[in-house]
């Protein structure tokens, strides 16, 4: 193939880039504007035009398959996540933001949903990494974004833990591209890997795992979700997981080696030991949530590794389940934060004070825990169905392993996350404190409990939102 | 054959990993930490560079994660730059604030 | 009337959504409008009681039920699943249609119970109406999925009643009791979704109940009788049954669970504890009787022994541990266990005297019980203690209180005449009458009738007989005889305690044919 | 009117009244004993229009029938309760007048009327045990009826517990007899039963007849009024053990049968021995209702129930009698404490005396009942008395030597039975008044209620009633009991029979001679408590012509001492053991729940949040450390991968 | 002669990276690093990658170092005059430094033998940049993307701290 074909084919598969490309100019445009104005308004119509447009154009494109000299390869998969990448960042324009940071913010968003798109497409290694790479840097440097003190000793420890494992990553990429001379992972299958290409791929996967937070590279995830600025934890608590997760299912459709089954299947169980053991010792709301969210990363886990359909589908609707109830986790936490409520303690008795808040506080942690009738609960019950079913068509006990794990986490879940409506409405109030939420705030919370019952009632609703996509005009 | 073998450029990548682990594990300076990893990320960088013989995405890729560093570089010394306006040094076991209450 | 079923179902459910928008300073509508919906409740399930065709002949579990309402609820492509297909499916057969009704009075009196509280109506009413719905709709789901919902469904309110408006203890109660309830439904769930993937209805994979009594399993699925699928070396189908023994043998309560129970019933306030006994536990035993019993019979013949000997278990244990309480309404909740051990022994009898005596047991009990803890509430609401030995001589100051707790004392111990008599007769009849439990399983669940005599008598005895005594002088104000509230709780109570004594046909009646099938369903899967 | 409906109004008409008397028109027992007394003539009407058994059956549960039946047993029994209902009622009257809890009793009243009714009415077993546990329901209300009173309750309670122990394993009998019979009806009983269903029934039967070793609760039962101790506790409902018995007697097992009659003959001995030393009035009475309950069931053992049934009736009437009487003495002494405002035990007959005067009709009547109840010719109860120690001595001679030990007791028994109805006979009426009162300031006179129905019981208990023949053996009575004919007399039987008249009057004798007004052993009674030396200054000052008598005397007393301690002690002592030791275990039990089942839940909880100890420090605050815990999972998995 | 070069440059490196592991000076670690750096470069021509060297020194060795020393120089107060550091959990570190270099020995001998040197000289400059427009323009458009998110983040870090 001559340079000018190759070119122009290049030219013409520009239009696959047109998510990303709307995405990376529209960061542009939204540092130039911050150049000229300081209105946060401003800003964050310029943010939420360009989010639209990106989802426009997603909803709209869809070519399957690898492109772009198989730099890229995409599935209807990530066209699915990519919408609920866009959709949960247009949500965090909800959270309270001051306009002082705020084109350097947005900027950054932007440049991590960007990096997630393309770890979710990546085909090549050299762009897997640098889409990592992308992710993590607009991750490492937006966890400073609060100006505060603790915030940026998290800031470093995330960045140390991030470079190491990139360091890692870069190691397994250099041995599976020694031992296979190939430099793309659609073409994994082709290669008996053996033993090195194995320890590659177990290099590269581990830096998958530092995005997504599975254990043993789950341990930056408290102390960022705790100081980050909580529009940011919001975004990176779903963003660059889920975009790592469809990576890693990508990887594992490839390759499908008995040992990458058992080995992730056994961290995810770790993950969510590890979450939700953890989390019960916690004394600080966020810091809480943010061992329920390595939990819930090990629930997402076995989609990954489960290829059914029906896997695929169930990890589609969990995944919106999650981002949903991460996105007003995080809103709600910003609220009480900003209110001064930041350990359980300081949640007691207010339960009376404000039902409406509270109510749908406890509506939402019912759905962390995944207790009926919330759209936790559907999460977690496609999670069962997948799970059995997958033991029933071949037979692995390491599924009912993970079924029997998930289960017994979810009653520990409850423990924890429980203890907020515990605070809320059973200990009793010693000094009487009012705590005043407006109208909008109290408007977006029933809105948030109302989605997520609604999820549950008629959780068709999801399908028919992916039948949508699928359908491009 | 009078040269070294890839062998031995693999042996020497190994060997940059493992001290830039030993370093970044054992050094409490948060400016020796990031030496450490720079030695890590150059010893799988000659892992890519010496299986460049292949082809030129080694090289290719080597370059780029290369340019990588030196972002990560700066972005980590903004932050550093940050930690020890606030707590008035750069050493790990000093950054002990976050944690369960 | 064709929808009455949903009517029962959803109307507090309606009323608790209208009283969200009800400002919640004033307080004294809620009550009002929580009497109103039960009693519409009562008024619609007693209609529906007596409309209820008892002479249907039944030769499939499809026939059994009646009233059924089915609509396509979630119908959703799940890959290779096929269709998820939940459907609103809910009907009566001869087994619920006494529970519907029992529950539709027990929820009546609970606000009743309930009418002098003024802490917090609002929330306190809207959760106790979910509750009520999520009891019924157990009881009528006809979807394992509906039934699932519900029966998870009930947990939240009544953690949040307990946890709110308990006693002292009321959080270490409130959790233990979601905690040990929490971890019995993820077991049933786990087993529904086996069940799910196992049974197939006009071609697909469904959650119905019918289809999954009436066996239709696709071949070679897991829990397919005859595939002989194993688990860890464990036949499939017994690990599922072992699964839902323990999922609803927590909320029953059976020996060893049962411990939730007590503590919950001592803390929660009465009207909840009303409930619970009431209705809550017979939500666990209804489970025996729809899923266990009714999906896998062949399991159930299999560990009738193991079923029976725990029923032995609980009601021995039980009762010695209602002799050793001090507290009134400890040493009826242990009552409880000891009671609802009988339902497990009748069943275990798998004859259709154990099996209907089970059923009549249930209901009986979701009298008794109640009224029990209405007396447990009388004494305490009037001195907030509940202590035996800080009373004594009772009869002589409160006559009509002495007379009704004598009444449902008598009718707790076996009383003939009384309904907890028949309930327990048939169930000794069902399990002298078998041929697959050895006589000394009788001859213990006999034993447990003293224990119970013991306890009761011993209770009257010290609180009621003797020298009028109450340990604070300042009680001796309070003490007086029941008021019309109070009366209006226990007479509509102790007369039907009373009439199904008399009468137990009432009941018996209309789940006779039902109950026939159930046996027969049961003996046809022993190979 | 349909005889149905006969029935009906027979069985109902009680409760009604008592109902009326509680809750509609409060009076004294004027309306609950007009409807007894209806009862008792419709019972009257029936015992001569009924011929041919009469059925009443319905469905109770489903495909489950049961029923009642009217035949000749039922029509008799109906009769005697009835008449002895009736009359406790009107003696109630005036007994109760002043309790102001008067209008519950004489619904408990009514409803134990009914209960017994319903339960000689029962034709099916379960029916029976219905009946049979209302009919504990109601001693047990009736026991506790003073239940202030310090003592009765536990009273009620433990007279409950026993009996329901009892039923329990009578109920046990009727299910598994169920589940292995055709029927269960009465009317429809056949074949042999089995072993372990026939035993249990029996135990059933001993627990409501208060036979050895269920005795106990019955002088316990005694705290109950005293009228209540006449209708239940002597006359009908400690019969219905009796009743049951005679009704299945021909299907029980036969070993079943000769343990039937053992216990029978030990409780008879029993009773007559505790009986002798009783100071309580009522509590020697009580002994003595044990040990001629002990005579009936001996009686069904050895196969003549229709004697037993005899019996049973004869029973009615004189210790029903007796109690009346009693109940009368206590009512007197009632009146001279209330009038002369000082509290005195009006039970304790060792400070009595002399009544004869002031009683005169409870006196005569007393002296009747306790003839009859003594076994003397010309009363009834000699007749009865004498046709279960003939049937005894036949039963012995088919069994073998060793059986003549039962019609030796029964004898013996005989002997025992004149000493203490003697004794108490003596002590009570006879001599000058053993109390200082001030009498004089009190005019009582035994009123109307309080004669008439110790008249007509006195009256019942003659021998006229029954057969001419005052030495018969069998009277008219017996033709209603169809079950176990009573034996022919003959020779032999006639020499027992001298024999048996013989003992009882040597008791009475005996007794006279012990306790006649002015005997040495009456002067110290009421001061001294320490009765052993008292007969030990008996032996060196009084009657030691008859030294051997008087050691035996000596030794049957101190023997009679120890069985009452026994009794007290030991049997009481076992049940109170069993008590407390179910209460015990039970704490064991609830500490065990605490410790164990609860236990495990803690520990679980433990066991969590050691394991999230151990897993934070993951998440410990040094980075380094994180780090290195990194490099730890890395490297096992990286070994894992390389080596595995 | 290649050969003394190759093996003077792993001297070079090996003596580099003895002296970061070895000193507690960060400013002494800087320079060793350098030192790594530009031995680096060296073996990379020996590998010929040229324009990878080229990139290494003018980055890396310019750059980084350049960063890391001006770093040490803002973030530590000086100890007795010099840029002293401490370490702990020696041990551990090394254990576990020890078995990842153990494990990679291990991997590397598995790895089949290839002969280096092989490659044509050619116009191996070309050849990556039409690689870049051609076969990594995406890697290409997003490194650039890349740097302008770093740029933008670190400069307003900095801005941040030194504001206050």
């Amino acid at each position: 193939m001559n340079l000018e074909d190759q070119l122009t084919e290049i030219i013409n598969n520009l239009q696959f880039l047109k998510v990303e490309s709307t995405l990376m100019l529209g960061a542009i445009l939204l540092l130039v504007g911050g150049m000229i104005t300081k209105s946060g308004i401003l800003i964050k119509s310029v943010y939420a035009g360009v989010i639209l447009l990106a989802f426009y154009f997603n909803w709209q494109g869809l070519a399957v398959g690898s492109t772009l000299s198989e730099s890229l390869f995409l599935t209807s998969t990530s066209q699915h996540f990519t919408a609920i990448f866009l959709l949960s960042s247009l949500i965090i324009l909800l959270y309270k933001r001051a306009d002082e940071h705020a084109t350097e913010f947005y900027f950054l968003i932007l440049s991590l949903i960007v990096g997630s798109l393309f770890i979710m497409k990546a085909n090549s290694f050299l762009v897997t990494y640098l889409a990592v790479e992308l992710t993590s840097f607009g991750a490492y440097i937006l966890t400073n974004f609060s100006f505060k003190k603790k915030a940026h000793e998290a800031g470093i420890k995330y960045l140390l833990f991030g470079a190491l494992s990139s360091a890692i990553m870069l190691f397994g990429f250099g041995l599976i591209y020694g031992i296979s001379g190939s430099f793309y992972l659609s073409e994994l299958g082709s290669f008996d890997l053996e033993l090195v290409g194995n320890a590659g791929i177990l290099m590269m996967l581990f830096g998958l795992f530092f995005k997504a937070s599975i254990v043993p590279l789950h341990v930056w995830v408290p102390a960022t979700y705790q100081e980050a600025p909580n529009d940011a934890t919001a975004i990176l608590s779903i963003v660059p997981k889920l975009g790592a997760l469809v990576l890693i299912q990508r990887i594992y459709s490839i390759v499908q080696s008995e040992w990458i089954l058992n080995l992730c299947l056994i961290l995810g169980m770790l993950t969510i030991l590890s979450g939700v053991l953890s989390a019960l010792r916690q004394s600080g709301a966020r810091r809480m949530i943010s061992f329920g969210a390595i939990a819930h990363s090990g629930f997402l886990f076995p989609f990954a590794l489960i290829l059914s359909e029906t896997s695929i589908q169930a990890f589609w609707w969990y995944a919106v389940a999650y981002a949903i109830m991460n996105v007003a986790v995080f809103y709600f936490l910003e609220e009480f934060e900003s209110r001064g409520l930041d350990r359980l303690e300081d949640f007691s008795g207010l339960g009376d004070n404000n039902p409406i808040m509270f109510v749908s506080v406890t509506v939402l942690l019912i759905s962390l825990i995944g207790l009926p009738p919330v759209a936790g609960f559907t999460a977690k019950f496609f999670l069962f169905t997948t799970l059995w079913e997958q033991y029933q068509s071949d037979g692995q006990l390491i599924f009912i392993a993970c079924l029997v794990v998930a289960v017994f986490a979810t009653v520990i879940s409850l423990f924890f996350y429980l203890r907020i409506p515990y605070y809320l409405f059973l200990v009793k109030e010693q000094t009487s404190r009012s705590i005043e939420f407006s109208f909008w705030t109290k408007f977006i919370a029933t809105l948030f409990s109302i989605v997520l019952l609604l999820l549950f009632f008629v959780p068709q609703i999801l399908t028919v939102m992916q039948q949508l996509l699928k359908s491009t005009p | 054959m009078s040269e070294i073998g890839l062998h031995m450029y693999l042996c020497l990548a190994a060997l940059l990993f493992s001290s830039g682990l030993f370093v970044v594990l054992s050094k409490r300076n948060a400016v020796f930490v990031l030496i450490g990893i720079e030695l890590m990320l150059n010893g799988a960088n000659l892992v890519l560079a010496s299986f460049s013989q292949i082809d030129l995405n080694g090289q290719i890729f080597a370059i780029f994660s290369v340019v990588l560093t030196v972002c990560e570089v700066a972005i980590a010394l903004a932050i550093l730059l940050n930690v020890y306006k606030k707590y008035a040094t750069s050493d790990l076991d000093d950054l002990q604030e976050i944690g369960n209450g | 009337m064709e929808n009455i079923l949903s009517y029962i179902f959803l109307f507090p459910l309606l009323i608790a959504a209208v009283m969200l928008f009800i400002r919640s300073d004033s307080t004294g509508i809620f009550k009002r409008l929580a009497l109103a919906a039960t009693s519409v409740q009562l008024v619609l399930s007693l209609f529906l009681f007596f409309q209820f065709d008892k002479s249907t002949v039944i030769s499939n579990w499809a026939d059994a039920f009646q009233f059924v309402e089915k609509i396509d609820w979630i119908n959703m492509k799940l890959g290779s699943v096929g269709v998820l297909n939940i459907d609103y499916f809910i009907g009566v057969d001869g087994i619920s249609m006494p529970l519907i009704a029992l529950s539709s009075l027990v929820l009546l009196i609970g606000v009743i119970a309930s009418w002098n509280l003024t802490e917090k109506t609002k929330g306190y009413f809207i959760l106790y109406l979910i509750l009520s719905s999520s009891i019924i709709g157990c009881f009528i789901a006809l979807d394992f999925f509906l039934f699932y919902l519900c029966f998870e469904f009930m947990l939240l309110p009544m953690f949040f009643l307990i946890g709110i408006w308990g006693g002292k203890r009321r959080s270490y109660a409130s959790i233990k009791f979601f905690l040990y309830t929490l971890v019995g439904s993820l077991f049933i769930l786990v087993v529904m979704i086996g069940l799910y993937l196992s049974v197939v209805e006009d071609g697909a994979n469904t959650f119905s109940l019918i289809g999954m009594m009436n066996g239709s399993y696709s071949s070679d699925s897991f829990l397919d009788p005859a595939s002989g699928k194993t688990i860890f070396g464990y036949s499939a189908r017994a690990v599922a049954f072992i699964f839902l023994l323990i999922g609803f043998g927590i909320k029953l309560p059976m020996v060893p669970v049962h411990t939730w129970l007590p503590d919950a019933h001592v803390e929660a306030p009465t009207a909840i504890s009303v409930v619970l006994a009431g209705l809550l536990l017979k939500v666990g035993a209804f489970g025996f009787f729809r899923i266990l019993y009714g999906v896998f019979p062949d399991m159930a013949v299999e560990y009738a022994g193991t079923i029976a000997i725990i029923g032995v278990l609980s009601i021995l244990y039980g009762g010695l541990n209602a002799l050793a309480q001090n507290d009134l309404k400890r040493m009826v909740a242990y009552s409880s266990v000891s009671h609802m051990g009988f339902v497990l022994v009748g069943l275990a009898s798998m004859t259709s005297e154990g099996a209907a005596g089970s059923l009549f047991h249930m209901v009986s009990h979701g009298l008794i019980s109640p009224a029990l803890f209405i007396i447990a509430g009388v004494i305490y609401d009037r001195t907030s203690n509940r202590q035996m030995e800080n009373f004594s001589g009772l009869a002589g100051k409160m006559p009509v209180y002495t007379f009704f707790t004598a009444l449902f004392f008598f009718a707790g111990l076996g009383l003939p005449g009384l309904s907890g008599f028949v309930g327990e007769l048939m169930v000794l009849l069902g399990v002298f009458k078998t041929t697959s439990l050895p006589i000394w399983i009788g001859l213990l669940a006999t034993s447990g009738i003293a224990v119970s005599a013991a306890y009761f008598l011993w209770t009257i005895q010290r609180m009621f007989f003797g020298k009028y005594f109450v340990r604070e002088k300042e009680w001796e104000s309070r003490m007086i005889d029941l008021d019309l509230r109070e009366k209006l709780m226990l007479v509509p109570l102790g007369l039907l305690v009373l009439i199904l004594g008399i009468y137990p046909r009432l009941i018996l009646d209309v789940s006779e044919s039902t109950i026939n099938f159930f046996t027969q369903h049961i003996a046809n899967s022993i190979p | 009117m349909s005889i149905e409906l006969l029935i009906l109004l027979v069985l109902f008409s009680p409760l009604i009244g008592g109902l009326i008397e509680a809750f509609v028109r409060k009076g004294s027992g004027l309306i609950p004993s007009v409807f007894i007394g209806l009862s008792f003539a419709i019972s009257l009407i029936l015992l001569f229009v009924t011929d041919s058994p009469e059925f009443i059956r319905w469905e109770w549960l489903n495909s489950f029938l049961i029923g009642i039946q009217l035949d000749k047993t039922a029509t008799i029994l109906l009769l005697l309760v009835s008449f002895i209902s009736l009359l406790v009622h009107v003696f109630s009257m005036v007994y109760m007048k002043e309790d102001p809890g008067v209008n519950r009793y004489f619904l408990k009243l009514g409803f134990f009327t009914f209960s017994m009714f319903g339960l000689i009415l029962s034709d099916h077993m379960l029916l029976l045990f219905v009946f049979w546990e209302l009919v504990g329901l109601a001693s047990y209300l009736l026991i506790g009826f003073w239940y202030r009173k310090e003592g009765v309750p536990s009273a009620a309670r433990m007279a409950f517990m026993v009996n329901r122990v009892a039923d329990i394993a009578l109920f046990a009998g009727i299910l598994l007899l169920s589940a292995q019979v055709d029927s269960i009806f009465l009317s429809e009983l056949s074949g042999q039963w089995f072993l372990l269903p026939s035993l249990l029934i029996a135990i059933g039967a001993f627990g409501k007849s208060a036979q050895f070793p269920f005795s106990g609760w019955l002088t316990k039962a005694m705290a109950g009024p005293t009228p209540v101790s006449a209708l239940i506790h002597a006359a009908t409902m400690v019969a219905a053990g009796v009743y049951l018995l005679y009704r299945v007697s021909p299907f029980l097992h036969e070993s079943v049968m000769t343990m039937i009659a053992i216990i029978g003959a030990v409780t008879a001995l029993y009773g007559g021995i505790s009986a002798m030393t009783q100071n309580d009035l009522k509590k020697a009475l009580a002994y003595s209702t044990i040990s001629q309950l002990g005579y009936m069931v001996l009686g069904i053992g050895v196969g003549s129930a229709g004697a037993s049934m005899f019996h049973l009736w004869t029973h009615a009437f004189f210790k029903a009698g007796l109690f009346l009487a009693a109940g009368s003495i206590i009512h007197y002494f009632h009146q001279l404490s209330e009038n002369g405002g000082q509290a005195i035990d009006s039970q304790d007959m060792r400070r009595m005396g002399g009544l004869k005067d002031k009683l005169p009709v409870t006196f005569w009547s007393f002296s009747i009942c306790g003839l009859a109840l003594a076994g003397i010719p010309f009363f009834s109860g000699f007749i009865s008395k004498e046709g279960i120690i003939l049937s005894s001595l036949v039963w012995a001679g088919q069994k073998g030597t060793l059986a003549y030990l039962i019609p030796d007791i029964a004898l013996l028994t005989a002997l025992l039975t004149s000493f203490y109805i003697g004794r108490m006979f003596f002590l009570i009426f006879l001599g000058e008044p053993r109390r200082t009162i001030k009498q004089s300031q009190i005019v009582y006179s035994e009123a109307a209620a309080i004669r008439i129905p110790l008249f007509l019981l006195a009256a019942g208990s003659l021998w006229v009633f029954y057969n001419w023949n005052p030495m018969a053996h069998v009277s008219w009575v017996n033709t209603y009991f169809d079950l176990g004919s009573v034996p022919e007399g003959n020779f032999f039987s006639a020499f027992i029979t001298l024999v048996a008249i013989f003992l009882a009057a040597g008791g009475i004798v005996l007794a006279y001679f012990l306790f006649k007004p002015g005997a040495r052993t009456l002067r110290t009674y009421t001061t001294d408590t320490r009765s052993v030396s008292i007969l030990g200054r008996n032996v060196f000052n009084g009657f030691y012509l008859t030294q051997s008598y008087q050691g035996l005397g000596l030794a049957t007393y101190i023997f009679s001492k120890k069985l009452a301690w026994a009794d007290k002690k030991i049997i009481d002592g076992f049940i109170h053991f069993f008590a407390v030791g179910t209460v015990v275990l039970a704490k064991v039990v609830d500490l065990i729940d605490k410790l164990i089942v609860d236990g495990l839940v803690n520990l679980s909880a433990r066991i969590a949040s050691f394991f999230g100890r151990r897993f934070s420090g993951v998440h410990s605050r040094e980075a380094q450390w994180q780090l290195i815990w990194l490099f730890i999972g890395f490297v096992l998995i990286l070994t894992w991968i390389l080596f595995f | 002669m290649i050969l003394i070069v190759q093996i003077a440059l792993f001297i070079m490196t090996l003596l580099g990276v003895g002296i970061i592991v070895l000193s507690k000076n960060v400013v002494h670690a800087a320079y060793a690093l350098a030192l790594v750096l530009v031995s680096l470069a060296g073996i990379y021509v020996m590998l010929n990658s040229e324009l990878l060297a080229v990139v290494q020194i003018l980055l890396y060795a310019g750059g980084v170092v350049i960063l890391l020393v001006f770093g040490v120089m803002l973030t530590n107060r000086l100890r007795n005059g010099k840029l002293l550091t401490h370490s702990g959990n020696t041990f551990v570190a090394a254990l576990i430094s020890v078995s990842v270099f153990a494990s990679l020995l291990y991997l590397i001998d598995k790895i089949p033998l290839m002969s280096l040197g092989n490659s044509e000289a050619g116009n191996q400059i070309g050849q990556l940049g039409v690689s870049f427009l051609t076969d990594h323009l995406v890697a290409f458009e997003l490194i650039a993307f890349i740097l302008l998110v770093a740029l933008v983040g670190a400069s307003y870090l900095a801005k941040m701290s030194s504001d206050e």
